[in-house]
């Protein structure tokens, strides 16, 4: 039996929440609505814990200066530290990879034509590390392997739209060719709208952030056409994070003639954390 | 020489794109940010700013605009706020204090806007928006 | 007035080639033979000094260990440094490099969907100084600036010639949207025929290098088509260098609907030096 | 667990195709060799080989490879030639006697064949030419 796609799971990743987390702050009037959000989230993770997690995120500035930036990183290492970013490193276990199965997506993907860069020493950073807590909690080690695949969007041109959800069916078919029978979840990770930087500073768009969510369930191929000018007017210069999203999107069942359309399991949205606004999905293949 | 590419998000007002023009442009001052990723930087930093500023070949403005905490102008000299961060966490800043900042705004103001729903994309959007105020 | 390509220059990147130089071996009888073939080239160098050279070649595991592995990797740094691959460093000058023009290439085919690594500092090794001299001598500077793209082809999978192919069509397209008046030559390094490894090491297929540069001059779409398997098979384990000449090709404007075939200004071959069959080709554009 | 991708490369005789199952095996065998680029990690080698080797997480298959200088061993264990070459360039070997090394030939015969035009493709294309002989 083959590796299979089960379920896709897409959230922020705001360092804030990380910072909450690790503080003790979760039940604060503040934070506690955040958390109340994802309840449901941990919940799910335990009666469907995968073997595997391929967690697409985006590095701040902390594994990648301006040295090197590659447009798509897959992280094919045994194990990955949580970084210090400059406040210290997050009290968080150590993130255990997938090198088989990462080295056998990088191998594949690279054949269709996607141009990646394979890192086998990378620390990952809240980008990564936040979404695995607010899914998992505060456990002793996490719960399954985890496979890093960091995508640019710090330096500009970041990839399009339709080249992350293009990977994302690449990736998809290459998870189906492997010869073992693992459960894979695929997170897609950042935003929803937020603007961290200038006099605008502090954007958020509650209506284009849902008519996102509504979209990315109904009709991803569609929305993979929206041009990068339209989240950076609409949904702040950091709201470009959601093209990561996509890659998530383009990998489950029903895009990729395989089945229907996935379940929503779950669906939550607030505003704020910090400067950015919060969106979660879970989704089921069918 | 100009580039003869589309930068469509020129006119999306107080934003700035850090594309590759603005990535050579603030090379040095976004790998000094990078520096302070270390512990033992950090505290060397705080020691003596300038002379750890001048270990790095910056400018003269940008060296004041870091000594000066001054992130709008660090970013229109090259900076990108996921480098320039690492100076606010040295200073002990949340990434919302940082944020906020650059706004004109005090930092309750600033909490308060986002605890009510964050800046309104209406009226936001274009420059000229901005300029017809 | 916009940059164009003016021609693209075709050799192989022998390390003892530059160790020749380096020694002053070129007139032994060993080496003449090779020496003499460039003649005719480094004359028209300069007849046809280019503004930048734009010098697709591999990195062999010098600048890029296997912590980070980019299949495409642009350099848009101000200089970079001949590097010390285990020998000491070539005695050559530094190259300098055009940090707009990468730029703006990079900006241009990471939007039409290649995946590139922009990296801001990086030494180059015998991959892209050995076609230097063989094509500019020792002068004490280079004679313009060169923009170092490096392609993977130690780990595999390497990308397909296919890729390599439409790759330069791509940054033709970029090249040409640059609002400089620029000459630019397009240089494609490694290869021929030759294997480094194993008990088969020593392998030259003389028929094979041929044929494919009469392929490559006559109906390059239909070379870039030829898989992997051929390469190493026919061509031994490092002959897959060669489809980093498909770049350069893909980048003339023949293949581009812009012009009639290129005008074979120079062709070369001879066996051996050192390990490896030496090819050469400059193509002018017309 | 078995990779379903295709590998034709793997009947090609006395060649092996650095993959990135090849990489894994050989990830410190090859870090180690990089390592060597720096002149003071050569004469650190050079000094004491086996407590230089013992710094790395490397098997020790690997290291007696490298001690014994075999390079077919050091391939067939994950390492890839041109990492290898550090080695060789510590030695002060060239790219040649390096290749020749792993072919059963003297250093002479190597040459020799290589200025004759090299070996020849014809009964060197599939590895079930080589097992016929
Ligand atoms: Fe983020
Ligand atoms: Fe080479």
């Amino acid at each position: 039996m083959m590796a299979r796609i089960t379920a896709s799971v897409y959230t922020s990743h705001v360092p804030a929440i990380g910072a909450a987390i690790d503080l003790g702050k979760t039940a604060e009037p503040y934070w506690q609505p955040v958390f109340a959000g994802y309840e449901k989230s941990k919940q799910w993770m335990r009666d469907n814990t995968p073997d595997v997690i391929f967690l697409v995120y985006n590095d701040h500035a902390t594994a990648f200066s301006l040295e090197m930036i590659p447009t798509f990183a897959i992280g094919c290492a045994a194990e990955f530290q949580p970084a210090d970013e400059g406040w210290g490193p997050r009290p968080v276990p150590k993130v255990i990879g997938h090198p088989e199965l990462a080295s056998h997506i990088a191998q594949s993907v690279i054949q269709d034509d996607f141009d990646l860069t394979i890192v086998n020493k990378m620390d990952v950073d809240h980008g990564l590390t936040v979404p695995l807590s607010l899914m998992c909690g505060q456990p002793a080690a996490w719960p399954c392997p985890v496979i890093p695949f960091a995508v640019n969007v710090v330096q500009y041109p970041v990839p399009s739209g339709r080249r992350c959800f293009m990977l994302g069916q690449a990736i998809r078919k290459a998870i189906a060719s492997f010869d073992a029978p693992l459960k894979v979840q695929i997170w897609g990770t950042g935003g929803m709208s937020h603007q961290l930087q200038g006099p605008r500073a502090g954007l958020i768009n509650q209506e284009f952030d849902n008519a996102f969510l509504d979209q990315l369930i109904a009709d991803p191929a569609a929305l993979s056409n929206k041009p990068h000018i339209d989240y950076v007017r609409e949904a702040g210069s950091e709201g470009i994070e959601l093209v990561m999203w996509l890659i998530a999107r383009g990998a489950m069942a029903d895009v990729n003639g395989a089945g229907a359309k996935p379940t929503v399991r779950h669906r939550f949205y607030h505003v704020p954390a910090s400067n950015t606004a919060v969106g979660h999905l879970i989704l089921e293949n069918n | 020489m100009n580039m003869a590419l589309d930068k469509p998000y020129k006119d999306v007002p107080g934003t700035t794109i850090f594309d590759a023009e603005q990535s050579r442009k603030g090379y040095w001052l976004n790998q000094f940010c990078m520096s302070l990723m270390k512990a033992e930087n950090r505290a060397r930093f705080k020691a003596d700013e300038r002379a750890y500023l001048d270990e790095w070949p910056m400018t003269e403005e940008q060296k004041q605009a870091v000594l000066a905490r001054d992130l709008n102008r660090c970013i229109a000299l090259g900076g990108n706020i996921y480098f320039l961060a690492k100076i606010g966490a040295t200073d002990g800043k949340s990434f919302q204090q940082m944020a906020g900042s650059m706004t004109g705004m005090t930092e309750e103001e600033y909490r308060n806007m986002m605890i009510h729903g964050g800046r309104s994309p209406d009226g936001n959007r274009y420059t000229r928006e901005w300029e017809d105020r």
